[in-house]
């Protein structure tokens, strides 16, 4: 039994041990604070996902991150100093995530911070960030309750910029196939039993009235739902003149097809997700024709850095990008630098100032953060998204009119 | 109307449920194990005929052939190579194969990529018989899981093998003595659990679609569709995959369409708490 | 009784080595270590029931969570004393444990594995549904911040952990330990011998419920945010992975292996997609062939000259 | 009368294993169960003390219904089994075996639990081994080591399943002369045996179980004389061969 000692003296020496592993390779990474000297490059850390269920977003992410800061350092970088990308895998788990801003901060001494995928991490995130009064730029996460956080501690939140659209923009980026396109009168909502297709959903009866556009039916799935007879004679029943799909995670694809094959009259126009990934579609055959969808950007000339930028990707990377994650990723970076370079100096009240006041231009418009909740504006001559229909595996862009492809494609089954 | 098209609906959803849920429950009866890397099979099952079918352009036929068998195949591997070695522990068996099943979750990530992957159908278009509309592709997957079930039926009542199975699931000491190998009926009994997921797996992909974390779901329904039916109850999983499936579509379209999965859980949560041995078990003590 | 004064001494060395790391150890793994506290005081819940009692609780994030959620209801929707709210908190999950083990352990094996996973996705999915109880991702926020200076929280996270342990290693070390190991070893024999096993499993899941509470409310109150990644089937897996790479039924395995894992997981970030893979597979070939652990190897180390391995008393079962 | 059960009833399925039994045993009685294989005598015994519930049917034990109790409150009443199999806890010392059945002892208050352990080992010879774990035993210590642990509960009666099952000569002896002392303190034994030739000498009745009923009941004497019992054990054959067996 007295060896029992022995057992608690080698656990201790194991702890220890990995403590100053730990410590040790601090020593080497912390490479001092020399900021604003023109010899050191300006770190960008990115917090996103890149394993976890969201995974396969990141490194679209990285992809898009790694062509702007391409194109600054090709123009001079910074004021002078080239840019780093220190990227963090954040799982989309909260803890994760907050453990990344904390590496990026206080060990990698990053610059700024661009990211995340989910709004908890960046609700959780930009507590951190304020904390230590470093720049972060949200790219992906969407929800209000994102810009109300920065709204209502305004001088708190000083710098932090929410560069993804809001809940109301992606149902804003849908509305005018309701109104221009169809003309419908009447809409149903199919959406996933989720927080966010609920808040969308919401969201989106409010702009449809408006628009005198009335909510016939809704439907929310599960996660999980494989069969959906129900929801399709549902619709049926309530026959509306549009169905806008909320469906956006796995069950969306066997709704498709389910609406595909049972000939529903109507068009059915799909908010973001899976049915909008040209990889999801490619197998599809038939099954994928006919379905309308939202996308923040396409190789079209929205402004004149988009089509470089497109063909760029397919170049370098040899995939078609999907229109949401590495675009916001690409625009972050891009609007961080250009503010820098608009405010003269890397002070960061500059900066939070310039990026109050300036206007920036992105792939998917220009930018302008709105004074008090630093939310992107959208809308005309600010940052707008494009509808898209598939038609033989391909996105047919169907708005805005001075970009499309051709006219919505009607189905022969339609009314 | 809406209420018999709801009930075919379900019907055709039942049959593959069952399907999914008759391997597993083989595997619990036989080897009194709980395997929670079940739904793994299922994944691989989707993933082979992904990789045949999208990758090297067979045929849906061969591919889907190729895939279950590679899917047996690995099911005596994995029996021979990690469960043997522990399989009296039950509850080092059930960490290993929740850590198997997220290995092999990454092994399919590291291998394909995480992104979704879709199939193409394999029978399009729908039968409108008086009003009810028949999806072609999801009455050719309930004919095919039905064959392979009676198959499977037949095979446990007709055959040599199947007899020893049932003596195994019934009384395992009982068939050491009469001279009966229990390990190979083992081995066998869990490669043809995983050849019954795979092959669900391969009639239901190209309805659904494809992704490394697919099989968690199709795991927790066999689970429940056992425990419902009894476990180790050939029978009672059959009777309650039906029902269920039933239950989903109709309170789907009656009460609503958000609760299916709720209403699951509350469900099995109930008939564990209620009949701890299943509709139809008739194991004491559990 | 040598048994007892070792591990306070173990408790002593621990805890003067734990006040050593803020001195001596940069600001950021300041935070590694109160992760690592975190997820070490979860492994601990988990391994009191797989270690000891011997039942598999495959949905235990879901008294992290109930810990979680509860302390974000508290504080962040009520404005309740972040302290109070603790302590509120654990009382929920205890309630929990009792309403979800009281008709659940007449259950064995498979069964309750099964229920407590259902209980856990059933929970999961109403967080991620229920937007106006839950939030939904968004989470339960504005949880009240109580120290400024991450010093302050890790000394807390100290705290929680030793007394995680001291809890743990107290209710182990008494009667009820060896109660608890007699239902591991063979509930219809500890039945025969007088056991009312449902009442002690049900001692060790209330136990086991308080202390993943104790770490899940801690865990809200350190991010000020409670999401439901805290009900995730992912932090369940850690868990297992953490108890299963430091030894199962050691308590210590738990502490080291949560170490461990936490400072591998943060060296090798840079291995993104392929950590989990190599996750997995170290735990898949600790059930194979290290089932004791590092403790267990620590423990084999010391002693493979003196006595015969096999023969060593209370190990855990392998 | 120690123990009385009723109309005892248990069906698995379709399959009747016990079918309406009743008997009594008094206070200090010694009782063997025997039976031809199958005849439902260990889920009668699973029956008497709560691992089963009976389909139909009451046990009183001391006067008490017990038919809902579970074993373990069973045992804390005082009535305490072994196992045909054996059933220890392969990770536990064999002290800690006794320990536990000590602290869950209700009826009796804990002065001195290590002299106690020690008492009850030394009853049944394993006092030297008190430190190892019971997976290194031998089948013979492990029957011991299951009286031990039933002992430890204190017991007003015991019930033995098989307690000579596999075992030698010399090992039987030494079992046969703990289970004659437990008689000697008072406590009740309901034996079931396969080694006939034991209880016949130990045994004051005999009830003998077949098919799930009882078949007969008496002292040794009458039961091997009685054809019927003949019958089952041995099909149609003549008694003599029957005490040729015996």
């Amino acid at each position: 039994m007295v060896k029992r000692n022995k057992l608690f003296a080698v656990a201790m020496v194991l702890f220890l041990l990995v403590g100053t592993l730990g410590c040790s390779s601090q020593s080497q990474s912390g490479s001092g604070d020399s900021k604003d000297n023109p010899k050191q490059p300006y770190k960008i850390g990115l917090l996103i996902p890149m394993s976890g269920d969201a995974g396969d977003h990141g490194q679209i992410m990285i992809d898009g991150a790694k062509i702007a800061q391409e194109e600054i350092n090709a123009a001079g970088g910074i004021l002078g100093r080239q840019v780093e990308l220190i990227p963090f895998d954040s799982a989309a788990n909260t803890e994760k995530g907050v453990t990344g801003a904390k590496k990026l901060i206080e060990q990698d001494k990053v610059d700024a911070l661009v990211g995340t995928y989910r709004t908890g991490v960046a609700l959780a995130v930009m507590d951190v960030a304020a904390d230590a009064k470093i720049p972060f730029l949200i790219s992906m996460a969407a929800s209000d309750e994102i810009r109300n956080k920065i709204g209502k501690d305004n001088s708190y939140y000083k710098y932090v910029f929410k560069v993804a659209p809001d809940v109301a923009d992606y149902t804003a980026n849908l509305l005018p196939f309701l109104t221009d396109i169809t003309k419908a009168k009447t809409y149903y909502y199919a959406a996933e039993n989720t927080a966010w297709a609920k808040q969308l959903g919401s969201v989106m009866k409010k702009q449809a009235e408006a628009a005198g556009i009335k909510l016939v039916g809704e439907a929310y799935v599960d996660t999980s739902a494989t069969e959906f007879t129900a929801t399709i004679m549902d619709i049926k029943k309530a026959n509306p003149d549009v169905v806008v799909c909320g469906i956006i995670t796995a069950p969306g694809v066997p709704f498709a097809k389910q609406y595909y094959d049972a000939k529903v009259p109507v068009p059915m126009v799909v908010t973001s997700g899976v049915l909008t990934i040209p990889n999801t579609i490619k197998n599809m055959g038939a099954q994928s024709d006919y379905i309308s969808f939202g996308l923040f950007n396409i190789d079209k000339p929205i402004t004149d850095l988009t089509v470089p930028f497109w063909e760029k990707f397919q170049e370098k990377y040899g995939y078609r990008g999907t229109g949401f994650n590495e675009v916001k990723t690409y625009d972050s970076i891009r609007i961080l630098a250009e503010a820098i370079n608009k405010a003269g100096s890397f002070d960061k009240d500059a900066l939070a100032k310039t990026l109050e006041t300036e206007q920036f231009k992105g792939l998917a418009g220009t930018y302008k953060f709105d004074e008090t909740d630093h939310q992107a504006k959208w809308g005309e001559g600010y940052v707008n998204g494009v509808l898209a229909e598939w038609k033989d595996g391909k996105a047919q862009v169907i708005w805005p009119e001075n970009v499309r492809d051709s006219a919505l494609i009607r189905a022969p089954w339609w009314k | 109307m809406a209420f018999i098209q709801l009930v075919i609906s379900g019907v055709l959803q039942g049959g593959l449920y069952a399907l999914i849920a008759l391997g597993l429950t083989l595997t619990l009866g036989v080897m009194r194990i709980t395997d929670l890397s079940y739904g793994v099979y299922y994944t691989l099952g989707a993933y082979f005929s992904f990789f045949f079918i999208i990758k090297l352009g067979f045929n849906f036929v061969l591919a889907g052939i190729l895939s279950v068998v590679l899917a047996f195949l690995i099911g005596l591997l994995v029996e021979r190579l990690l469960l043997r070695r522990i399989i009296s522990d039950e509850l080092s068996v059930m960490i290993l194969t929740f850590a198997f099943a997220y290995a092999l979750e990454e092994i399919i990530v590291f291998v394909w990529g995480s992104p979704f992957r879709t199939l193409p159908p394999y029978a399009i278009g729908t039968l409108n018989i008086g009003g009810i509309l028949l999806e072609k592709q999801r009455l050719v997957s309930f004919a095919v899981a039905v064959v392979l079930i009676v198959l499977v039926l037949l095979f446990l009542k007709k055959t040599r093998f199947g007899k020893a199975l049932r003596m195994v699931s019934q009384q395992q000491h009982g068939a050491y003595l009469v001279g009966i190998d229990v390990q190979l009926i083992q081995r066998l009994t869990f490669a043809v659990g995983s050849f019954l997921a795979a092959s669900a797996a391969v009639l239901l992909s190209p309805i659904y679609l494809v992704y490394p974390a697919m099989g968690w779901s199709p795991l927790l329904k066999a689970f429940g569709i056992v425990i419902l039916g009894g476990m180790g109850s050939v029978k009672g999983t059959i009777i309650a995959a039906f029902a269920l499936a039933l239950i989903e579509v109709l309170s789907s379209y009656y009460i609503n369409q958000s609760l299916s999965q709720v209403s699951f859980f509350v469900v099995l949560i109930l008939v564990i708490l209620i009949r701890p041995s299943g509709l139809f078990g008739n194991r004491e003590g559990v | 009784m040598k048994e007892k004064k070792l591990n306070l001494i173990f408790i002593l060395f621990w805890l003067i080595a734990l006040l050593l790391v803020p001195p001596l150890f940069p600001r950021y793994l300041l935070h590694v270590f109160i992760i690592a506290h975190i997820y070490a005081a979860f492994a601990l819940s988990w391994d009191l029931l797989a270690g000891y009692v011997g039942e598999l609780s495959l949905g235990h994030s879901l008294f992290f969570g109930l810990g979680a959620y509860s302390i974000g209801y508290l504080s962040g929707k009520f404005g309740v004393d972040p302290w109070l709210s603790i302590g509120i908190s654990c009382i929920v999950t205890v309630v929990w444990g009792l309403l979800i083990g009281l008709p659940c352990l007449r259950l064995r094996g498979p069964y309750l594995a099964i229920v407590t996973l259902a209980f856990q996705m059933l929970f999961f999915l109403l967080a991620n549904s229920l937007y106006n109880l839950t939030g939904g991702e968004e989470g339960i926020r504005n949880i009240e911040r109580v120290f400024n200076s991450t010093e302050s929280y890790y000394y807390l996270s100290v705290f929680l952990v030793i007394i995680a342990f001291i809890i743990c290693y107290l209710l182990v070390s008494s009667k009820y330990g060896l109660i608890f190991r007699t239902i591991r070893e063979n509930p219809e024999a500890a039945e025969a011998a007088g056991v009312n096993i449902v009442n002690y499993k049900m001692l060790g899941y209330m136990v086991s419920a308080l202390i993943a509470g104790l770490a899940g409310s801690y865990q809200a109150l350190y991010l000020k945010i409670a999401t439901p990644d805290t009900l995730s089937m992912a932090l369940t897996f850690s868990a297992i992975t953490i108890v299963a790479i430091g030894g199962k039924g050691t308590l210590v395995g738990a502490v080291l292996g949560s170490y461990v894992t936490t400072f591998i997981f943060d060296r090798f970030a840079f291995l993104k997609d392929y950590k989990m893979l190599m996750y997995s597979i170290v735990l898949v070939l600790c059930v194979l062939f290290f089932r004791n652990g590092l403790a267990g190897a620590v423990k084999r180390v010391l002693l493979w000259r003196k006595m015969g391995v096999d023969n060593m008393p209370g190990g855990g079962k392998a | 009368m120690v123990l009385e059960a009723r109309g005892l009833t248990k069906r698995f399925g379709g399959l009747v294993a016990v079918s309406d039994v009743s008997l009594t045993i008094n206070q200090g009685e010694f009782v063997g169960l025997i039976g031809p294989n199958g005849a439902g005598k260990t889920t009668l015994f699973n029956l008497l003390t709560g691992f089963h519930r009976p389909s139909a049917g009451t046990v009183v034990f001391k006067g008490e219904d017990i038919t809902g109790l579970k074993t373990s409150g069973r045992v804390h009443l005082g009535l305490a089994r072994t196992f045909q199999i054996v059933q220890p806890f392969p990770e536990l010392t064999v002290s800690e075996h006794v320990q536990v059945g000590l602290l869950t002892n209700k009826r009796k208050k804990q002065i001195n639990v290590q002299q106690e352990i020690e008492e009850i080992l030394n009853a049944v010879g394993l006092v030297e081994k008190s430190n190892d774990l019971a997976k290194h035993l031998s089948l013979g210590q492990l029957k011991r080591l299951e009286i031990a642990r039933a002992m430890a509960t204190g017991p007003s009666m015991i019930l033995l399943d098989e307690p000579f099952g596999g075992l030698g000569q010399h090992e039987i002896a030494a079992i046969q002369e703990l289970i004659t002392d437990l008689q000697h303190k008072g406590v009740t034994i309901l034996i079931i045996e396969h080694v006939l030739k034991a209880i016949m000498n130990l045994c004051q009745r005999v009830i003998v179980l077949n098919e799930g009923r009882i078949l007969a009941q008496g002292t040794p004497e009458e039961i091997i004389n009685n054809p019927e019992v003949v019958g089952a054990y041995l099909g149609k054959t003549d008694s003599g061969q029957l005490k040729k067996v015996l």
